[in-house]
């Protein structure tokens, strides 16, 4: 029975209208099962190059973008996928993008570490750990000069809170008092190194202090407690408040990219993990408060595995770029 | 130092001036314009470029920056992205090291990463060069670097006159550009236009005209250049000076077509000759069609292998002077006498 | 990919193996060897070059530092200075954006700067170059930027045998070496004598004789020049094939004696074209004695102005291949026969 | 009357012979008197291209340099002079380096902004703000593998805070409990940037937090305070107990650099922190505890001018380098 006092009900709950959870809940059932998908095309060779998955973390892209409309903007990361969902892609031209196609969101020239949508306010993946902070940083200042009202939401990882771009970006964010949330998922490694060898602070979120903003910590497998945290520092950014630090803890289920021998964290951690999953978490949720029923669920699955299969078709369909165009877009033609 | 031009009715401005000039136009008439650098507010920059900008535009538009330039070059990156044109100062090129990854990675790739889907009107200005006393770490000439790197534009402007017409040229330009100025050219006064005029970005500019030895000279070398083809001119030589003005891209066409006329090449620059880009300009002329023309070897006068010496004496010897110039033209000319 | 070598009657290894020796070596014989670098500790390096060197040494001789390329760089740098023998691996070569300060203002220059006070014997490792699908910020080819700073050596082995041997020269050399390896060379086997023995920074290795034209690669370009001149035998044509293999310094003699012998030059190097190696060799050339020896003009296949695609085809498309040296000897041998 | 209950004499009192402190105060008079020198010299034209001077602030260098030996190293700023002295530089191969000599700590090839005495552990001022920070970490590093036992203080500035090295150095110092001490001279102003408006949080110690590692604000301009703070964490550093951070406010006197228009401070300000003067303080302290008479100061005066005259004379009279040996010490030659 899921409890009748408000009060006590889940902020997504209380926030969200039902088709904005249901819709919530699709995005991580598609970020997942573009991921799967992704993956499987690279094993059979329809993919080139590496990726870096985030199955397992899919409740931080979505419960983080909630409070986000398109002309609100994001930078992603090397495991960008979900961010990329999360705020809107069509994942048929990501697909296309992975196979290194013309339709694909960049051409093809960029492929998973640099997948974009800026019509949706995704100023792109980066394979550069930290590279997106101060781009943030500056997509807010546009924002607050330009008077755009917009919010911009920086991913990053735990990893890239060791670089000085971090340090860099956070100092002028707060000084500057932009609109711009610091979203930290910490999914405890950078690569092979734990938090707990990388970074001198037990809680990301605590480094915070060192910029005079507000930093807070959460489960990052909770799609609630996300959105909640989320949606708080987007108002106390949009009302002119300055920028905050969130930190959201989760774990990536599979390798860092497909390179990885997996020699630095034990089959038990990683079990303990995925018994957590963000998605069945979300689904459960969902179906405790009466938003969704079973058969509801059996068709957003359904929905997404067509989705995805359409979109892979599409990809696999879809031209590829012009090798005497190999060059082209390295610079903007004039206007002239 | 004053530029020696024939009298042409323009009022005079120092190098400093003129760029400010432009960004003083930029501002009033681009709302979109915002200034970025360390120390560019009430200090007036470290080598008084922005001046008194701040008094007209606010702490808004003409940004003090913390001592941050990666995290203020991706600032400047991320704000160009979305819809401002930032002009971003480094108070020393040097600096500019601790920067290369928002400015190569990002800056200039961004739109090629992204399928044409963006652009990066970003403007950049750096400091350059010796003959200060700064040293090592304050005297780098690294414009060979950016000309190195693709999705970027590079110039380096010999006069006030292309100080400005180039900073408002790379103003109106959808990608990123990389500005050039010699630190000591700053004080040398010119004539400027008054009012916007734009210089293009890749064009060469002939200073001198001659038929015995072509001499490619960038940034305050033209001024050198053009001191030591005044002197050959005495001896009967005469040197056609090319202001090369644009590192990328490069003006083939007005370099190749000297060279088609005098048969002789020297490259002058004050960057350390080894991969300076000199070594370019040679090379692209040894593979043009213009190698047939060529009467002698190219002559490249760059900086020693060396870091900037403090000791002045020590300074000048690590980079061309007038003197080299004139005793390598000399050289090079004997053959065509 | 294996190398074309006459059987040398010596095991072979991968060139990823043959790194990997070659620090076991040192950090076996001499107790100031530390590595420094991300995840090389037990993940091995992201192309398991370090690999189980941590196993046996340990993590404080086989250090993992946090994602902080700056940082980490300047650590070296001062552990060199007061000490250790640190070899620093950038995971990517592209990073090295991010530490351009440390290894060009301080490294480069400290020694210099403080009239030869000290030395900085610190060895670095760059992953550099295209091929592996990971697009334009993790497949840049950088070498040129480390070829313009003095007080840097620079190297690029294209064998497992010179990847061995460099790196241990380098180590005993008291002053900072870049490697740049190039990626896709990991895997790639070749013969590699057992135990200690050092191949010298400056010198260029003649790869293959030949008197109609001379090729100087470096790099990964070694292997398809070598590929090429075979090609090309078959047709008449006979190609000297120079592994450049230093940076900085170049070796001038190597490259002119042959350039004296056979009056063409070609260099194919993967980096951008423009002020990459090969405008530098070039230029070295044309103003060299051997201009007079030139026959026809120099050509230069490098990469092309673009960012490093993502898809395949068009990442092949955009640095020299096989056929395109073949195609451009022939046509500058054509004189020739 | 000075206090006679030892529990309640200032720290350098208790701590420090008489004959230490006489020698101290020797040094805060020496490095005034030599910038005061180097300055009369910049004007009369004898030395060339910019100097940082630091004068107001020579508490920090001696007070910080208290508790180190030879063996012990130090990184050092653009704003150096004092750092070298309080290390126990030759003043007069100082000055021949300002002019540019050969006889010169650098050879006249560095200048004021890269002195350096390597045989006392002073591993050299820098040009690049934060550029120092690493390498007192790598030095540190050295020390702990080397088990050499020695202690890096590595000084920067306020505005060095905000530089990416600052946060990437501070981590790496901690996460592996190098023999490092973290000295900032907070000046108040990074060029014409306040720290009001440059650095997001208030006191720069409370940074410290960022990277679990003990923070202090001390006074800068108290000889003693900025001594014991020192003391302890180069104790800490020494029994390998791990990096502090040490933020000593303090003031420069003087413009930036040479071309300083001094907008941005009023004279107010600077006339309040002249009253505060470190140099007099120190020798009230030692007149207040019968350290020092004011004959003795009088004769250290003395002897400080005789130094400066000499070491300025020595200067004059050396040899310039040789032109032809302008590219020398480049590379190392070889051993063979
Ligand atoms: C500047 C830079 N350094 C190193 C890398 C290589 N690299 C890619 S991802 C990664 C780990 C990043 O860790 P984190 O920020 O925690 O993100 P996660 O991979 O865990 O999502 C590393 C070291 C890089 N791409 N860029
Ligand atoms: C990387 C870098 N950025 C900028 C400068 C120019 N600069 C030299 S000193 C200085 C101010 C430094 O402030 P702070 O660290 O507080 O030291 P202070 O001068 O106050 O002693 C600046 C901006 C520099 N030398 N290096
Ligand atoms: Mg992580
Ligand atoms: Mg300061």
């Amino acid at each position: 029975m899921p409890d009748s006092n408000p009060e006590n009900l889940p902020f997504a709950i209380r926030h969200y209208s039902p088709d904005q959870l249901r819709g919530a809940l699709r995005k991580m059932i598609l970020i997942r099962k573009f991921e799967e998908g992704a993956e499987d095309s690279y094993t059979r060779g329809l993919i080139h190059g590496t990726m870096h998955l985030s199955i397992g973390q899919e409740a931080c892209a979505v419960g983080a973008c909630m409070a986000l409309s398109d002309d609100d903007k994001i930078t992603s990361t090397h495991r960008g996928h979900g961010h990329c969902i999360a705020k809107g892609a069509d994942v048929a031209r990501m697909f296309a993008e992975f196979f290194g196609k013309e339709t694909g969101y960049c051409k093809g020239r960029g492929g998973s570490m640099h997948i974009a949508d800026v019509a949706k306010g995704n100023l792109g993946a980066n394979g550069i750990v930290g590279g997106g902070l101060p781009i943030a940083v500056g997509a807010a200042l546009s924002a607050k000069r330009l008077g755009t009202g917009a919010v911009t939401a920086c991913f990053f990882g735990d990893g890239a809170n060791n670089e000085g771009a971090f340090h860099e970006a956070l100092n002028m964010a707060s000084i500057w008092a932009l609109p711009v949330v610091f979203v930290c998922e910490n999914n405890k490694y950078g690569m092979s190194m734990s938090t707990e060898r990388s970074t001198a602070v037990a809680a990301i979120a605590d480094r915070a202090a060192a910029y005079a903003m507000p930093g807070v910590s959460v489960d990052g497998n909770d799609f609630s407690a996300v959105a909640e945290t989320v949606e708080g520092a987007v108002a106390r950014a949009r009302a002119g408040a300055g920028p905050s630090l969130i930190e959201a803890v989760t774990y990536r289920w599979r390798g860092h990219s497909k390179s990885d021998r997996n020699r630095y964290r034990t089959k038990d951690e990683i079990a303990g993990w995925m018994a957590q999953d963000p998605v069945p978490r979300m689904a459960a949720m969902l179906r405790a408060h009466g938003v969704l029923e079973d058969e509801g669920l059996a068709a957003l699955e359904a929905e997404v595995a067509d989705e995805i299969a359409a979109a892979i078709q599409f990809a696999k369909d879809s031209p590829a770029p012009r090798v005497d165009h190999a060059t082209r877009d390295v610079l903007t033609p004039s206007a002239a | 130092m004053n530029i020696a031009v024939v009298d042409s009715g323009l009022r005079e401005l120092s190098y400093a001036e003129a760029i400010r000039e432009a960004m003083d136009i930029a501002l009033a008439t681009d709302p979109r314009v915002v200034l970025m650098g360390e120390d560019i507010g009430v200090y007036g920059g470290a080598f008084q470029v922005t001046g008194d900008l701040i008094d007209k535009y606010g702490p808004d538009r003409v940004m003090d920056t913390p001592i941050s330039e990666l995290g203020g070059a991706g600032v400047a990156v991320g704000a160009a992205l979305t819809g401002l044109r930032p002009i971003f100062e480094f108070q020393f090129s040097d600096f500019a090291t601790l920067a290369m990854e928002q400015i190569v990675n990002q800056a200039a790739k961004l739109r090629y990463m992204l399928g044409g889907a963006v652009s990066v009107p970003l403007v950049m200005r750096f400091p350059a060069g010796s003959g200060t006393g700064a040293a090592a770490q304050h005297s780098q000439s690294l414009e060979a670097w950016f000309g190195h790197v693709p999705g970027l534009k590079v110039v380096q402007p010999s006069t006030p006159q292309d100080a400005k017409g180039l900073l408002l040229a790379a103003l109106d330009d959808p990608d990123p550009v990389m500005i050039f100025e010699h630190k000591l050219l700053y004080k040398m006064r010119g004539p400027v236009p008054e009012g916007a005029y734009w210089v293009p970005l890749d064009k060469a500019e002939v200073r001198r005209t001659g038929t015995d030895v072509t001499v490619v000279a960038t940034g305050i070398m033209v001024h050198k250049a053009l001191e030591a083809a005044e002197v050959l001119a005495g001896e009967g030589i005469a040197a056609e000076v090319i202001d090369l003005r644009s590192i990328r891209p490069l003006d083939r066409d007005t370099v190749l077509a000297s060279v088609r006329k005098t048969g002789r090449l020297t490259c002058v620059y004050e960057a350390v000759k080894t991969l300076g880009i000199g070594a370019e300009v040679s090379a692209m002329v040894a593979e043009s069609d213009a190698f047939d023309y060529l009467d002698a070897p190219i002559v490249r006068l760059g900086g020693a292998d060396s870091p900037i010496p403090y000791n002045p004496d020590l300074e000048r010897a690590v980079v061309p002077q007038v003197p080299d110039i004139i005793a390598a033209v000399r050289d090079q000319a004997r053959g065509a006498l």
